[in-house]
């Protein structure tokens, strides 16, 4: 009788370990996988908003100097062409 | 109520009652950093979302994505640890 | 193709279609005749002809004599709007 229980006993030790070893597992594996999943999310988030400002500030630098240099392209131009028009007529 | 289920409700009752179910899940959740496991899945999910782009993936269609692969990855050595932690407890803690 | 640098060109290009980058330049233009960049250059220019005699000085001299000064005149305001318009677009049609 006392053997029997015995046994009884390891087997009901062996399937409930097993039984709480996966309820515990699938517990644990959900909770870590949301958290990555919604991490990652958050680090790509954060990752491209730093990109786009940094690549706006860029591309606005860019611009202002591509505005500046055909502004002081047209204006030297003129500014050329005026005082030589103005030299020639004193010279007339 | 069967007398296993009786047990079993004793014993899951123990589990909470002595703050070894949260010590478990807490064991695990190291070994599965220190094992990598944690790194790995960071990968997938950049793999993912490199993929498919931002714009087109939720945290949803993330965890689906990747649970299958977070499942398959978890080694052998670690859930074998667990189990013969839970079995020690139980051989304590078990009666019939 | 750097992530960054695959963003400038997406940038551009959403600018470039919209017309956006041609009105931005446009505003910039009207701010810098606004807040006397255009005086204060036409002033260095003048200078610069008056110093070295216009028989010495070139379209490229005094574009190159000029152009460091005419970068740093710029005032900071100026180009945080014109930033911060270019932000606001973004976030309206940002499909990047």
């Amino acid at each position: 009788d006392e053997a029997r229980r015995m046994q009884e006993r390891e087997v009901f030790i062996a399937e409930f370990s097993e039984h709480l070893c996966s309820e515990i597992s699938q517990e644990v594996l959900t909770e870590c996988i949301q958290d990555t999943a919604a991490s990652e999310i958050q680090r790509a988030t954060d990752e491209k908003t730093a990109c786009v400002a940094r690549c706006s500030e860029e591309v606005c630098n860019c611009l202002v100097e591509e505005t500046l240099d055909n502004e002081i392209f047209v204006l030297v131009e003129n500014i050329l062409k005026a005082e030589l028009q103005r030299i020639q007529k004193y010279i007339k | 109520m069967s007398k296993d289920s009786q047990m079993r409700a004793a014993i899951n009752q123990k589990l909470i009652e002595m703050g070894e179910r949260e010590r478990l899940k807490e064991l695990l959740r190291a070994k599965l950093v220190e094992c990598g496991w944690k790194d790995q899945m960071k990968g997938h999910c950049k793999d993912v979302i490199r993929e498919k782009g931002l714009e087109h993936v939720t945290v949803e269609d993330l965890e689906a994505e990747i649970t299958p692969k977070g499942r398959a990855l978890v080694p052998d050595s670690v859930k074998k640890e667990l189990l013969q932690r839970i079995r020690a407890f139980l051989a304590q803690h078990s009666t019939l």
